[in-house]
């Protein structure tokens, strides 16, 4: 299934919670810095992506939304 | 309450009564001697009228309580005496900055520490000055009979709404526990601005914020200029003092609340012996009532500033008078009130014998 | 696409001020997302206190209010007592909850206020650099426990929440935390609870929530959530400590 | 009219019903049209201690409410004696309870009146009402307001007990029958 | 410490070695930026020597803690910043009342209200006027360079053991938390009476009770005259100041703490342009050196305070001068400072452009 | 003539202030016997506090600090560190203990303090002419409650010593009253041993002691000891509520 | 047996708490009031006195001292 | 000795230990026994917030501690180059981190030296000396104490730890390399 994590980049400050909690370890800490200087979160193979919402639930700053592919859509 | 008909009644009774005649429903308070009747007089009126009297656990907590019925716009008052006013003092800083009308009484006793029981006006500067941190000052209203508390507490009221700042009424322990005649005829009050600052639910209007913090210094100048130019409002508006006997008056004595009736009696009895004299009594301790006394200046060949203190609000009289005539001095402390008599010798003992503190 | 999780109405788009890792940031999302579920943010006033979440004001979408250190619960007090129509909540730190306001949290539960506290508790005093907190564990390092918090001068850590089920007017009591996508399911389900008691007009509602301090404890956020699994978690009373026994704790 | 301002001090221990006296005779003042100040004053003792107060009823405006000098000053026990026997004007009237206060060689300059307020009131049956006793003496004696301004007083003070309204005006008529007899 | 040698420290950490260096082995605080480095580096230092930090739970506590240890005779000291100064209002009361010996630091920062971070002088009322309530006043000491702050530090506690009265250091942020290199020298130290008052335990001698109340007015004012005598002797004998270039000046500021080194800065650069101004630099805020001023007055054509406020010692000045000079203010608030071109700017428009404050 | 019951020296000649009937007094003088018993006076600091019993410096024969309204805990604390050799108490009401003070108990409770807190429960303010006191009962007439305390609006009775007991640094919690020669015996019984807890030095030793305020309860001295009995007792928890854990409580 | 209850009627308030104590019912408040004005306690009957001290345990304000004869004294 | 004195801002985001390198420069003024005063000042953010230092070394005694036209500023992030880029003096110099800034229009009246720090830092295998190989770039360029003194103050700071010394000297080196391809 294809579903979506909609990653706000400027808010992300390179905690590594989201890499932490994600069960499929398809998030890591990429080499682009946000203009706050922080290296931020990037999504290495969404296709493996459950949209369980883990990585936005642990995440502190509000920089993950998690959209699941509707059946049949 | 009989309206228009007088009573008998203390101070302090009378001061709760005229706060909930001015829609004042919420006090919050912790007691203590000379204030008590204050709270006391809430518990017992404020069920009929649907009001609040909640007692706090401190002084502390009963001010912060204050700025949270402040900060949601309703009116509130707390009233307490010296030591727990000064508990409050962070408590006074904090409305100050945040803007948030309220009313506090300060019905000071001896001091300082524990003190004792007995009337005092040692408060004045931390009343007037800043008792607490920062730039930022109280209207501070000083009412010398039970009649005047009725009608400056409803001024008090329309004078935190108006400028969005607190008000503090200080008496002494006499007039909190003096009982005099008083009347309680209905009052207009001013035209107030609805309250749209307040943090009380941000139905249909983008949300509210009432801090009292900036995040930088930058912000913080801006924030203190805009707090002194309302400052600067308040001490060219409300400015407030009565006179007795000036007109005609060679020399003058400075006093408020119960010394400045101690005083009238002082210069009835000097009167009576051909002399010349009055009495300037500031009803505002904050702002000091500058005007009134600079228009006097030329007029007026010495000064004599009667207080219960060491002698506090003799230095906003020197401040004004700036050298151009003597400006002095005699105040009894730890509860004592002076005899008219007294302030009568001391006068002549400092002003017409020249001598100066 | 259907959404999973969305940025809620609860909150502003101010970007958080807080550390990085720093678990604060999950725990206003909560209330964030309750507010706007419980239909809340247009009669809710927030009080905030002063601590590392002393500007939350910009945060939540509520009107606010920001108290001094400690004082939030009196703050609240005062509010509620003139607005009982309102939701009231504060949301403090473990200092400013434990310590310089402790008279305020115990005497507003012994007076049954409706109002809810929030109570963050991360063994620190993280605002001002890292000093001991109340709640600081034995042996815990901060700065100003440089060789270890010692029972002997220092004393034991405060479980507030525990003390607080001896209070009669603290009605809904209870301590979680967020230091796993499954707690932060569970810290939701307490909070609203909480939520649901003041609403129900049954009395005072306290949720702790154990929250981690990365800075300050000299860990890395993820280390930070080990920190908390491991040392906070053995030492404070957890779960839902005290339930109405009328209703109101068995909703959610 | 002239002016006239009568100061008094009404002085016991707690207990004696000083404070109350002063006040009726406070509101008598006041239902009478007159100026009028009444300020309390206790000692440091819990109960049992020195209370006092001050009362001043004038025609004309009152500046100072203190009272230093009264014309009138009534002494309910020894403590209150030795404390104000010397501060009435010459002149004025010391109302004494000699019930509690032993004969003392006293002042020339005032007249001095003692009454065993306490066996009186004892007489009446009820011991509390002793201080209004003396005010039946003082108002025989030296009178600042009309009799039936001081019985409307203390009809009106004791507010909806009618039948201590009565006991107060009995202890009120005993004591000016005792003055009769001075 | 290695002493006699240079070492880059905090004024905040400077403070408190001094104090452990004075003797003082028992702190009791509540953090608050930009103070916290004190408690901070107690807790660090303190084991090594005996002593006790212990962190109170809050600075209510604190100041009591101080006001048990005081009584019992110790040297002992907290510190905080301005609103925790607050909080502390009531206990310096009851210090003074009780004749406690004790030093307090404020690190004045942003306010009224929770405020900001920033560097200021705005509590200068409530640390000169007295900020809680009675008559009263605390010893005030202003340092203006790290060097200062260690060197009257141990002053400090030798001032307040010598005449039973409270002492306070007052900083603003910016001398709190900068480096400047200092040195630690062995110190002689005033000859002090041993403290025969001190309730420590009643063993050989009648029993001592230290306690801030009396139980009649008549003994109020008793106790009070006496602490009056007390600060009329400090205030004829501590009153401390600094001048730089005032020997041929014909215009002065006067100017404390951090304000006081921009001043001399602005000094330096008026003096350039050759405009003959000085720096009167007050040491002392309370008693505010008034002889320093007075031997001045017929030699200065104008006064300028500096402040880190809206204006509050300009009050103190222009109460000394008394009118027989121009005494004109320029500050910055909220935590800004000036920079010296500004108070030279603000010297040429108000002064020898004539204009005044 | 063997002497049964004499003056202690551990008081002074000076009468006391009280009310009559009032048993502060009893109090006091359960404290004097113990500090001449004990052969403490010479080694006692006694912190009085801001209530009735504020002028008790004048009356017990060890030196003696007056301490501000609910700071007589933090001013013991101070003293207590400056002075580790000396026995230490505080003298306190329920006003000054359980509301003014309330985060000085709890604090010092938690730092496991060695002094002493007696606290003098009368559910009034007696020093301001009888107030609401946090203790007080429901349905209670105060000057500030003149319509009875209601739970509704103004909480319930606070039972410090039961929250005490939650406290770890808090070792030895006791609760009694002095309303008969039998309980005056008891109560004196269990003081000896919170004085010993400290001298042990095991932490923070508190007594709750139920006394009167036949003034503003309004009833005659007699009645006072029958409204205790009949009515007080039944509200809060008596007896030794924590004794250590290891020796010291169980000596006498 | 002759025991023996010293009255220090000086500091008597007359609460009344001995009466109510003493078992034997031998105290009360008599007819001499001290300087402070109370009616203070006396002894009906020192021979009836058991020496218990329950009156001096009550007593508030230190008034009272009780002394018990020897034996073979 | 003629007067001089130099005024520096060093500015960046917390953690990049802009504060630290101020106080090497303190410290290595107060070893060759200049006067020096440093100052920190700190953004509302907790963490990751823009920080920043004044120092001032000066051989006579130092006035007013605070810099507001610095003859060195040292900008670590687009923040701090934005907020300080004006306040240079003419003619002084502007250290800016290329490695996290721009290259943008700068001043013409003032030098402006831009180091890739982040990068030089990675090659020495340690990102968080970044901070130091700009202080080597500007002892090389604008030195205002000599190399040893200002090892000596790395030293001393690294207290206890001489394998961080010994990298700190490293990176230093690194700076002053790099310098040198100016
Ligand atoms: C009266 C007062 N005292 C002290 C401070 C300084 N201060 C600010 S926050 C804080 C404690 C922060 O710790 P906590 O409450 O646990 O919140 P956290 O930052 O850990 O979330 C302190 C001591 C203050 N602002 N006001
Ligand atoms: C800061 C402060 N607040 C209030 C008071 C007034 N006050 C004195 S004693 C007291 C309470 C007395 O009640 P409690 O502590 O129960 O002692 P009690 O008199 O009943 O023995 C109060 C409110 C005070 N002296 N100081
Ligand atoms: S939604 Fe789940 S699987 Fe997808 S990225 Fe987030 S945590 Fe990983
Ligand atoms: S948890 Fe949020 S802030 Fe942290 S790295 Fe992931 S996305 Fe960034
Ligand atoms: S200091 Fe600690 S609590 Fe504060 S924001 Fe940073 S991590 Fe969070
Ligand atoms: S008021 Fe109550 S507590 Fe106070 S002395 Fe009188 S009886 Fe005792
Ligand atoms: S000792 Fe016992 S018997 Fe004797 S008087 Fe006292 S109470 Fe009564
Ligand atoms: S108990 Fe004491 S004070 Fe009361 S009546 Fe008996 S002897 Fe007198
Ligand atoms: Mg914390
Ligand atoms: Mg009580």
């Amino acid at each position: 299934m294809k579903n979506l994590v909609k990653i706000n980049t400027e808010r992300c400050k390179s905690c590594g919670l989201c890499v932490h909690a994600c069960p499929k370890k398809i998030l890591g800490i990429g080499e682009f810095a946000n203009n706050k200087g922080y290296y931020v979160i990037e999504m290495k193979d969404q296709s493996k992506c459950i949209a369980c919402a883990f990585c936005a639930l642990i995440c502190p700053d509000l920089v993950l939304e998690v959209y699941r592919e509707e059946k049949g859509a | 309450m009989r309206q228009g008909m007088a009573l008998l009644m203390k101070g302090n009774e009378a001061i709760a009564e005229a706060a909930i005649q001015a829609g004042c429903r919420l006090f919050y308070g912790y007691p203590i001697t000379p204030s008590t009747e204050i709270p006391e007089y809430m518990a017992k009126k404020m069920k009929a009228v649907g009001g609040t009297y909640l007692q706090a656990e401190s002084e502390v907590a009963a001010i912060y309580m204050v700025f949270g019925a402040g900060a949601v716009g309703e009116r509130v008052m707390t009233g307490t005496s010296s030591p727990g006013f000064s508990l409050m003092q962070e408590g006074l800083s904090y409305l100050f900055a945040a803007e948030i009308p309220c009313v506090i009484v300060d019905v000071m006793r001896g001091g300082p520490g524990l003190g004792g029981l007995g009337p005092t006006q040692a408060d004045y500067f931390q009343l007037t000055k800043g008792g607490g941190h920062g730039d930022y000052h109280a209207i501070v209203i000083a009412p010398s009979s039970v009649q005047e508390m009725v009608n400056l507490t409803k001024e008090a009221f329309d004078l935190a709404d108006y400028y969005r700042n607190l008000v503090i009424i200080a008496v002494d322990g006499i007039l909190g526990q003096m009982m005099e005649p008083v009347e309680f005829p209905p009052s207009e009050g001013r035209k107030l601005e609805p309250k749209t600052w307040a943090a009380n639910g941000a139905e249909g209007r983008p949300k509210n914020n009432v801090i009292s913090y900036y995040l930088t210094p930058e912000l913080g100048e801006v924030e203190n200029k805009r707090w002194g130019d309302k400052m600067s409002l308040i001490k060219e508006n409300e400015q407030h003092f009565v006179e007795y006997e000036m007109d005609d008056a060679d020399y003058a004595f400075v006093a408020f609340g119960t010394s400045a009736r101690i005083t009238e009696t002082a210069v009835d009895m000097l009167r009576e012996e051909g002399i010349k004299v009055g009495l300037y009594r500031p009803v505002t301790l904050w702002p000091f009532p500058e005007k009134g006394l600079l228009a006097r200046v030329n007029q007026i060949k010495g000064w004599m500033s009667i207080e219960l203190s060491a002698g506090q609000m003799v230095e906003d009289v020197k401040l004004v008078i700036n050298g151009q005539a003597p400006v002095s001095f005699y105040g009894r402390q730890g509860g004592m009130t002076p005899e008219p008599e007294e302030v009568v010798a001391a006068f002549k003992a400092q002003l017409l014998g020249g001598a100066q503190v | 696409m259907k959404a999973i999780l969305t940025k809620t109405t609860g909150l502003t788009d101010r970007p958080f001020h807080y550390c990085p890792g720093c678990t604060h940031g999950i725990i206003h999302r909560l209330i964030g997302e309750l507010l706007e579920e419980m239909n809340l943010i247009e009669k809710t006033i927030g009080v905030a206190p002063v601590g590392c979440s002393g500007f939350c004001e910009h945060y939540f979408s509520c009107d606010m209010i920001g108290a001094a250190h400690g004082r939030a619960v009196a703050v609240a007090t005062g509010a509620k007592r003139a607005r009982p129509d309102r939701f009231i909540f504060t949301y403090q730190g473990d200092g400013d909850g434990a310590s310089i306001g402790l008279a305020e949290t115990m005497s507003a539960a012994a007076r049954g206020e409706r109002i809810t506290s929030i109570f963050v508790n991360n063994c620190i005093y993280g605002m001002t650099g890292g000093q001991m907190a109340p709640t600081s564990l034995i042996g815990q390092k901060t700065s100003t426990s440089p060789y270890g918090r010692d029972a002997e001068t220092m004393g034991y850590p405060l479980d507030l929440p525990k003390v607080l089920t001896q209070i009669e007017g603290a009605v809904y009591v209870a301590s979680v935390s967020v230091d796993s996508p499954q707690a932060i399911k569970e810290a939701k389900k307490v909070l609203r609870k909480a939520f649901q008691v003041q609403l129900d007009g049954l009395g005072y509602s306290f949720v702790s929530i154990l929250s981690t301090c990365p800075t300050n404890w000299g860990v890395n956020p993820v280390e930070a959530l080990e920190w908390l699994q491991t040392k906070m978690k053995p030492h404070f009373a957890l779960g839902e400590l005290k339930v109405p026994v009328v209703r109101g704790g068995n909703e959610s | 009219m002239s002016f006239s301002m009568t100061k008094y001090i009404f002085a016991g221990f707690g207990g004696q019903g000083v404070l109350f006296i002063g006040k009726v005779m406070a509101q008598a003042g006041m239902i009478s049209k007159q100026q009028v100040t009444w300020i309390p004053a206790y000692g440091p003792e819990m109960r049992g201690g020195t209370a006092n107060c001050s009362v001043i009823i004038s025609n004309k405006r009152i500046g100072s409410p203190t009272v230093a000098k009264p014309d009138i000053a009534l002494v309910m026990n020894a403590a209150s004696y030795h404390k104000f026997n010397q501060s009435v004007v010459p002149g004025g009237t010391l109302y004494v309870n000699s019930s509690m206060v032993p004969e003392l060689p006293g002042r020339a300059d005032i007249r001095i009146v003692r009454v065993p307020v306490n066996d009186i009131a004892h007489e009446i049956g009820e011991a509390k009402v002793a201080n209004i006793v003396m005010l039946g003496v003082i108002q025989a004696i030296s009178p600042t307001v009309s009799d039936d301004v001081l019985e409307k007083a203390l009809i009106e003070l004791a507010g909806k007990k009618p039948e201590l309204a009565e006991l107060n005006i009995r202890a009120l008529n005993a004591g000016k029958e005792y003055a009769k007899s001075l």
